[in-house]
């Protein structure tokens, strides 16, 4: 029993990570229909830049934080600036291509200043795991439990009532019209990634005091794909159940099945689950359909 | 490019023979970690040679790549290394890719040092020109198995092992199965944990099933990690045991001092701060570039020592064909005719044969205490 | 005259709204058939049922006496039934001729790989049915703009390269959903003449919607009139004309016909 | 109060819309752009909205004035908060948001934001039709039914000057005179100044003041509503008068001789 | 979600030359000609070296047309391509290596088994659409990787299996020259095959599906059919490709299909033009030449900075990125894209209004 439930615990948390880095998918997929497949680089550059300046420079980690969350903005914004808004008008395969280069960009950035070298973040998170009726959790994995969960909640208001949620949504759909509204599409697009490239931050700087940090990290980001599909491309709420689900079949097979086939379902299972669901619901758990009639 | 370089060499020192040795490095693959330092150990040691002036009159280049642990780019580098370079042996790296190649480098007649240990490299059939430099994966298992059935206390010891699902990490699993049924000692589980793994708890939890009261684990640094990290968590009690690229200095720094305490792993190696004959030269080489022991590491040692092992192969073969280009064929019997090379301690001392290419069987084990790692044992053999 | 169309109390619900309500009317063979009605009456999801993008959640549509309601689209259109959308359907990227070549796709065969081989067959069909394609062009006048990409066409000429589409596929029955919309009345005019001798000289079924009121009397041999998804007219344009409910629902008091 | 002064626009640098174009606006009046398919009435107001470079295309020459205010290199959301809002051909309503958010999309550049509700009521008021539907995402809706929502998302945005791409397209007769009478009742209450592009040319110089007439990319005919409902060419080419005599199905010849411009 | 790929100008073979012959005019002939007579006489100009790589230049061009005339054509995304050349090269080692079928018989079977397989996992595009088709596609990646990795006793696992270089008689195409032969004629081959589809019924039913799929259905034109064939065709070319690179670089092992690989064929395929089969060469030959020509440029910087080297190797991705992205940013219809414009603004000038 305690078997099942720490699976069940352990499934919880590791997907609260996952969910973290699938919602920064959503909010890019939301406002240009792509998939930022730099997603993944954007997650290690935040961490990195807290470490320095807590290894450094000695700064204490909130506002190691604070700095790293306003450096990551502005790597949002100048992202958007210089590569995003040069193709608005091509069509989102060559957007999606522009990420994939970005993310060779990036990642390669990252090799020179920082190197291959594993680091590790000083103790920022108590370190003795919390022991509930036997489950086991590490603080930092509840943490990325609590962040994740109030991200949710600002990113469900924000979306349901800020002018700017809709106007995301509006530019996502007819863009000529969002214009033609008076919308300016370069501010919304400015804004998501400032967002998107925000929580990816968040996510990294978690995952990297849980696993230290290296460039291999941005792998992640791939990892997380089938959590934005299985919540839905454009749901936040999706991304973050998602990651959740994910994570807990993750480990439930993990800890059922292994024995089973000889190990290694981990990193397979969840593609396997996400191609039955879309078979039921195309759209994913929580993502709406594409309306098309004549 | 090489051309140039091979020129330029010539220039400087008149009427010399040049070998160039082709390189295959991991830099910003996935296995970057461990083979950064390993490939800045082969190319220390080259320019150490060349300040010494080469040997036997040969100028000896090393010319190599990063291919990024992609065995596609891999490919690809060995093309250019053999077509455009003209190199006549090469350092290479992983297993994938090693065992990618080992056909096109027989055809090529291509002496080849990887830093793969991995059995299938052994038989002369399938890889004539691949060479070993250290014990195998499967031969470090076995002394693993060896040293815990000759050093266990109490009740028959449970062995479980963790790798990962790639060549590299399968490569020593069925031996050490095997080993262990021949000797005696139980293999009870085995786990898989991916490369890039943030997690582990369910695969150890059903490790912890079992009970092993050892695991043996065949990953690098990353991994071996994330095992040992929610292991604590857990509050799993297993000795873990790590083969040489689960072993090293990363693992420390990543996870920290108290929980890397009394971790056991394979020093195929030396380590910088062991006070050895062999790392005179080393100490030299850093000094000349101002560099200190503090700046490199275990890996950058085995990297050394294999470019080192080759170095002394070619000059055997410079001795028997004093004229002209050296050819990679002469340069494999040259290889063939070491016997009992002493490393200075680097490494098990190694000799090859035209019907053994594998260096040697011995390994060692170390320990890690304070932070630091310890020799456990010295160089010793599963056969002896 | 037999039918060529029977709609038999077909009901289309989304959700709460009833789009469709117990509609019933029959096509005769031949004519020149109008659907009118309010906005949001049906007009449109009524097309829809006829060319199998809406399953009706009750009732019958009968194709030359054979019952069509769960045939898929595609094969409705072998049956014959080619159709013109409101909201225009064209593929911008393609010239209007490969638009219009587009249209004759079920009356040629080849395939994959005799398409790719492009021996014999394949070729003198890619051939033969060009031929037929220049008729359509022909016919519709659309001779300067052949080989401009749609996208870049006033309104007005994509809405005729539209019908051109349909006419292509050599339909017995063909649908169109407002083919004059964005017209000014000259053009109307013209597109009148079009829909009259497609009817004539080809003589296909048409199916019309259209809300100039002037141009649907004028052309059409029968009318029916949808409001709020149900049928509150049907006749001759005279009866309709006359229908108190129409005129209140749709063609009010003093508008002039 | 706008003022275009023989533009030039160009789709994809090669195909040349607009030739020459020139029109005026004066403050609180409704005109009238007519024109046959591809005369270019649709770039015109796009060239004035600043919306023609999503389409590809650009001005190469002449100027735009509004309020004495050259916006001819101003982008698209600028121009909307100056005070000039393009009710778009085609509708262009936003698929996935539902009716009210298309309303309150329509009203996002506006300064004064109190009792958008009350606007938004105003609109079903107008359109009672739309009210039944207003949680429907607007994808869902009939041709006729998204033509009102595009109309409503102009009156919501309370522009300076309000541009209308064909508002009558696809709408029932008896919807089209109403919508002219809003639109002109919105011009007297509110003082907005029109543009109407508009086919059905009868309706749209019933409520207008002044009104152009172009072919090929520039202006041939303009003139004041009443002269130009009296001008014989109108009336033949744009306004069909005689139409409810003519029967379609005797004189077949009718077709021969007439021919559109393009 | 918007349509993923309209934008003006989207394909480029659709319209018609009067007398649709593919070489109409002369001129088209002798660019034609001309065109094979280089690919057929390269080897005797360049090096051993440049022969391998043009090769592999070759090979991924074969594979690239089959991916475009997937995401290109129908507009379906696939990053699943890495595990189709897999399926095509471990079903040639397979025959060859372990049943000792020859290379000609194998060659084919790959692709069609290979087809088959991408048939089945095109059947989602029955109801999955875009983006969630693309990750669809991914899944099928790595279930199908995970497969081979533990189907031991057929795919000899993780470790792979090895293969030999094809024979004609006596004469075996082992030597750089002799392979190139072989890949440059079925690239000549695929070529003219998929020039050809694209111009007629079947191609322009693709396009249709992808421009608009309700109206491709009132045009009768079975999309779920349509879209799996689309699967099967581009999955034939990505798995003759495969099994010829097995035979090129004679191993196939899982670790050779990864998605990184998908992902440059993707790369392909965007930087050279969607729907573009001239585009899609292009492609082919940019992303298989970068990274070399990048590091013989970082090999000159490194000379002179040895010690930067490890950074050196980093900057290379650096550089490819920043090149992929100036790229698109300048162009992002694609190379294809470019020499349409180029002929465009000449068949125009001096009128160019
Ligand atoms: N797929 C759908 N989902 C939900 N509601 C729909 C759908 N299709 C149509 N409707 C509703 O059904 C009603 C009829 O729509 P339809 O398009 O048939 O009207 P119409 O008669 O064509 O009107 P118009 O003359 O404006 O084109 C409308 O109220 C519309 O909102
Ligand atoms: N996006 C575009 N790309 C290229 N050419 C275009 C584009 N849009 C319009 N055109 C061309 O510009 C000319 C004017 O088109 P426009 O849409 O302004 O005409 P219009 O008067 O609005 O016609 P309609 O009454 O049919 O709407 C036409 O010849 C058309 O072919
Ligand atoms: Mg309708
Ligand atoms: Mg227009």
């Amino acid at each position: 029993m305690t078997f099942f439930l720490q699976m069940l615990v352990t499934g919880v948390v590791v997907g609260s990570i996952y969910g973290l880095v699938a919602l920064g998918f959503v909010l890019i997929y939301r406002a240009s229909g792509a998939l930022n497949l730099a997603n993944g680089e954007f997650v290690i550059i935040g961490p990195y830049i807290c470490l320095i300046l807590m290894t450094a420079y000695k700064i204490p980690f909130m506002y190691a934080l604070l700095i790293t969350l306003v450096f990551s903005a502005v790597l949002g914004l100048v992202v958007e600036r210089l590569v995003i808004r040069p193709i608005q008008n091509a069509p989102v395969v060559s957007v999606i291509m522009a990420t994939i280069g970005l993310s060779s960009l990036l990642g390669g950035a990252v090799h020179m200043i920082w190197g291959h070298k594993t680091r590790t973040f000083p103790p920022v998170f108590p370190q003795t795991p919390i022991n509930i009726a036997g489950v086991i959790i590490t603080p930092v994995y509840l943490w990325s439990f609590v962040v994740v969960v109030v991200l949710l909640v600002i990113f469900s208001l924000f979306f349901k009532f800020s002018k700017m949620g809709n106007a995301m949504r509006a530019v996502a759909d007819d863009r000529q019209a969002a214009l033609s509204m008076g919308m300016s599409v370069k501010y919304v697009y400015a804004a998501t990634w400032m967002i998107a490239a925000v929580v990816a931050a968040v996510g990294g700087v978690l995952l990297g005091n849980i696993n230290g940090l290296s460039p291999t990290m941005s792998a992640i980001g791939l990892t997380v794909l089938p959590v934005v599909i299985l919540g839905g491309l454009d749901s936040v709420l999706g991304a973050i159940i998602g990651g959740f689900i994910i994570g807990i079949v993750q480990n439930l097979a993990g800890g059922y099945l292994d024995p089973l086939v000889g190990g290694g379902l981990k990193d397979v299972v969840p593609f396997i689950i996400v191609l039955l669901i879309l078979m039921l619901k195309p759209h994913g758990l929580f993502g709406s359909r594409r309306i098309e009639r004549v | 490019s090489s051309d140039e370089k091979v020129a330029v060499s010539g220039d400087v020192t008149k009427g010399e023979r040049t070998v160039v040795i082709g390189g295959l490095y991991d830099i910003t693959g996935g296995t970057g970690d461990v083979g950064t330092p390993y490939a800045e150990g082969e190319q220390a040691y080259f320019k150490y040679l060349k300040s010494k002036g080469g040997v036997e009159g040969l100028t000896i280049e090393l010319t190599g790549k990063d291919y990024a642990y992609e065995i596609p780019q891999a490919q690809k580098i060995y093309q250019e290394l053999r077509d455009k370079e003209k190199v006549s042996a090469v350092l290479g790296w992983g297993t994938g890719d090693t065992e990618a190649l080992r056909q096109q480098v027989a055809s090529d007649k291509l002496p080849y040092f990887s830093a793969s240990y991995s059995e299938n490299l052994k038989s002369l059939e399938e890889s004539p020109y691949n060479f070993l430099a250290a014990a195998s994966y499967s031969d470090q298992g076995r002394s693993v198995l060896k040293w815990i059935k000759d050093n266990h206390k109490g009740s028959a010891p449970k062995v479980a092992l963790l790798y990962n699902d790639t060549a590299f990490g399968r490569s020593p699993i069925e031996d050490i199965k095997a080993y262990g049924a021949e000797i005696g000692v139980e293999i009870v589980d085995e786990q898989i944990v991916d490369v890039q793994a943030t997690e582990a708890q369910s695969q150890l939890l059903n490790m912890q099933k079992k009970n092993p009261d050892y695991a043996i684990i065949q990953e690098t640094w990353g991994a071996t990690a994330t095992i040992l990290r929610d292991a604590k968590t857990l509050g799993i009690e297993t000795q873990f045991i790590g083969l040489n690229w689960a072993s090293g200095e990363g693992v420390i720094d990543i996870v920290g001092n108290d929980i890397a305490e009394g971790y056991i792993g394979i020093l195929s190696h030396a380590m910088p701060s062991e006070d050895l004959p062999g790392m005179a030269e080393v100490k030299e080489y850093l000094e000349a570039e101002g560099k200190t022991l503090e700046d490199i590491n275990q890996k950058f040692i085995q990297g050394w020592t294999t470019a080192k092992i080759l170095v002394a192969g070619i000059q055997e073969a410079a001795k028997k064909h004093p004229e002209g280009e050296l050819t990679g064929e002469e340069i494999r019997s040259g290889i063939e005719s070491l016997k009992n090379l002493d490393l200075g301690g680097l490494g098990a001392p190694v000799s090859f044969s035209a019907d053994n290419h594998t260096g040697t069987e011995q390994t060692r084990l170390g320990v890690v205490k304070g932070g630091k790692w310890e020799p456990l044992t010295d160089y010793f053999s599963h056969k002896d | 005259m037999e039918p060529i169309l029977e709609i038999e109390a077909v009901s289309l619900q989304f959700g709460g709204v009833k789009a469709l309500d117990d509609v019933t009317y029959h096509i005769e063979k031949g004519e020149i058939f109008s659907l009118i009605g309010p906005n949001g009456a049906g007009k449109t999801s009524m097309l829809n049922c006829i060319s199998g993008l809406y399953q009706p959640t009750s009732g019958s549509i009968r194709y030359k006496g054979q019952e069509i309601v769960n045939k898929k689209p595609y094969h409705r259109t072998t049956l014959g039934i080619a159709r013109a959308f409101q909201n225009i359907a064209l593929f911008a990227h393609m010239s209007v001729l490969d638009n219009l070549k587009l249209g004759r796709h079920t009356l040629m065969n080849s395939g994959a790989i005799s398409g790719g081989m492009y021996v014999g067959k394949a070729a003198n069909e890619e051939i033969e049915h060009r031929k037929k394609v220049e008729e359509v062009i022909e016919f519709l006048e659309l001779q300067d703009i052949r080989h401009t990409p749609v996208g870049t066409l006033p309104y007005g000429l994509q809405k005729r390269v539209e019908v051109g589409r349909a006419l292509a596929l050599g339909p017995e029955l063909i649908l169109l959903d407002e083919p004059m919309a964005g017209m000014n009345n000259s053009e109307k005019d013209l597109m009148a003449r079009f829909i009259l001798d497609m009817h004539e000289v080809m003589d296909i079924t048409v199916v019309l919607i259209e809300h100039d009121l002037g141009i649907v009397m004028n052309l059409s041999d029968h009318i029916a009139v949808l409001d709020f998804g149900k049928r509150i007219g049907f006749g001759t344009p005279e009866e309709i004309q006359k229908n108190p409910d129409v005129i209140r629902a749709y063609i009010g008091e003093e508008t002039v016909i | 109060m706008l003022h275009v002064n023989n533009i030039e626009a160009v789709y994809s640098k090669i195909i040349l819309a607009l030739k020459g174009m020139s029109l005026h606006v004066p403050e609180g009046k409704i005109v009238a752009l007519l024109g046959s398919n591809g005369a270019g009435k649709s770039t015109t107001l796009k060239s004035i909205s600043g919306l023609i470079t999503g389409d590809g295309g650009q001005i190469t020459d002449g100027t735009i004035e509004f309020q004495g205010k050259n916006i001819n290199n101003i982008t698209p959301d600028v121009i909307v908060k100056n005070g000039i809002f393009l009710c778009m051909e085609g509708r262009h309503v936003f698929r996935d948001l539902t009716v009210e958010e298309n309303l309150m999309a329509g009203a996002y550049s506006r300064k004064d934001r109190a009792n958008l509700k009350g606007d938004i009521e105003k609109i079903f008021a107008y359109f009672p039709k739309l009210k039944a539907l207003r949680s429907r995402k607007a994808g869902f809706l009939s041709g006729g039914e998204q033509q009102m929502l595009a109309i409503g998302r102009g009156i919501m945005a309370k522009p300076k000057l309000l541009l209308l791409d064909e508002p009558s397209l696809g709408i029932a007769p008896l919807l089209v005179k109403e919508i002219f009478q809003i639109i002109k009742q919105i011009n007297e209450e509110e003082g907005t100044s029109m543009l109407v592009v508009e086919q059905n040319a009868n309706v749209a110089l019933s409520i207008a003041d002044y009104g152009y007439i172009m072919e090929n990319g520039r202006v041939v005919m303009q003139g004041n509503a009443d002269y130009l409902l009296s001008n014989e060419e109108v009336r033949e080419h744009y306004l069909g008068i005689g139409k409810e005599e003519k029967n379609y199905k005797e004189n077949k010849v009718y077709r021969r001789k007439q021919r559109v411009v393009w | 979600m918007r349509n993923l790929f309209v934008r003006e100008s989207g394909n480029y073979k659709t319209s018609y030359s009067d007398d649709m012959k593919l070489f109409g005019t002369t001129g088209a002939k002798v660019k034609a000609l001309l065109i094979v007579l280089i690919v057929l006489t390269l080897p005797l100009f360049v090096s051993n070296y440049w022969i391998g790589l043009f090769t592999l230049c070759a090979i991924a061009s074969v594979g690239a047309i089959g991916l475009n005339i997937l995401t290109g054509l129908t507009g379906q995304i696939s990053i699943g391509v890495g595990a189709f050349l897999g399926v095509g090269g471990y079903t040639s080692a397979i025959l060859t290596s372990t049943y000792g079928i020859s290379f000609w018989i194998a060659l084919p079977i790959a692709g069609i088994v290979t087809a088959l397989i991408g048939g089945l996992f095109g059947i989602p595009s029955l109801r999955l659409k875009g983006l969630y088709l693309a990750i669809a596609t991914l899944a099928a990646q790595v279930i199908i990787l995970f497969v081979i990795s533990r189907w031991d006793s057929l795919t000899g696992g993780t470790a792979g299996m090895v293969l030999n270089r094809p024979t004609i008689g006596e004469f075996s195409l082992s030597t750089n020259t002799g392979y190139y032969y072989l890949c440059a004629i079925i690239l000549l081959l695929t070529v003219l095959y998929a020039t050809n589809l694209i111009r007629t019924r079947t191609g322009r039913a693709f396009l249709a599906v992808r421009d608009r799929d309700i109206a491709a259905q009132i045009m009768g034109i079975n999309l779920f059919q349509y879209k799996v064939m689309a699967f099967a065709i581009s999955s034939f070319f990505v798995g003759i490709a495969g099994a010829l690179l097995a035979h090129y670089t004679m191993i196939v092992s899982p670790e050779l299909y990864n998605f990184h690989v998908s992902i440059e064929y993707l790369a392909m395929i965007l930087i050279g033009g969607l729907g573009s089969v001239f585009g899609s060469i292009l492609g082919a030959v940019f992303i298989t030449l970068l990274p070399v020509s990048l590091s013989s440029v970082i090999d000159m910087l490194a000379a002179f900075a040895p010690d930067l080297y490890q950074l050196l190797s980093a900057f290379k991705d650096f550089v490819f990125g920043a090149v992929i992205i100036i790229f698109l940013i300048f162009e992002p219809g694609g190379l294809a894209h470019i020499w349409l414009n180029i002929k465009k603004y000449f068949k125009l000038w001096p009128f160019s209004y």
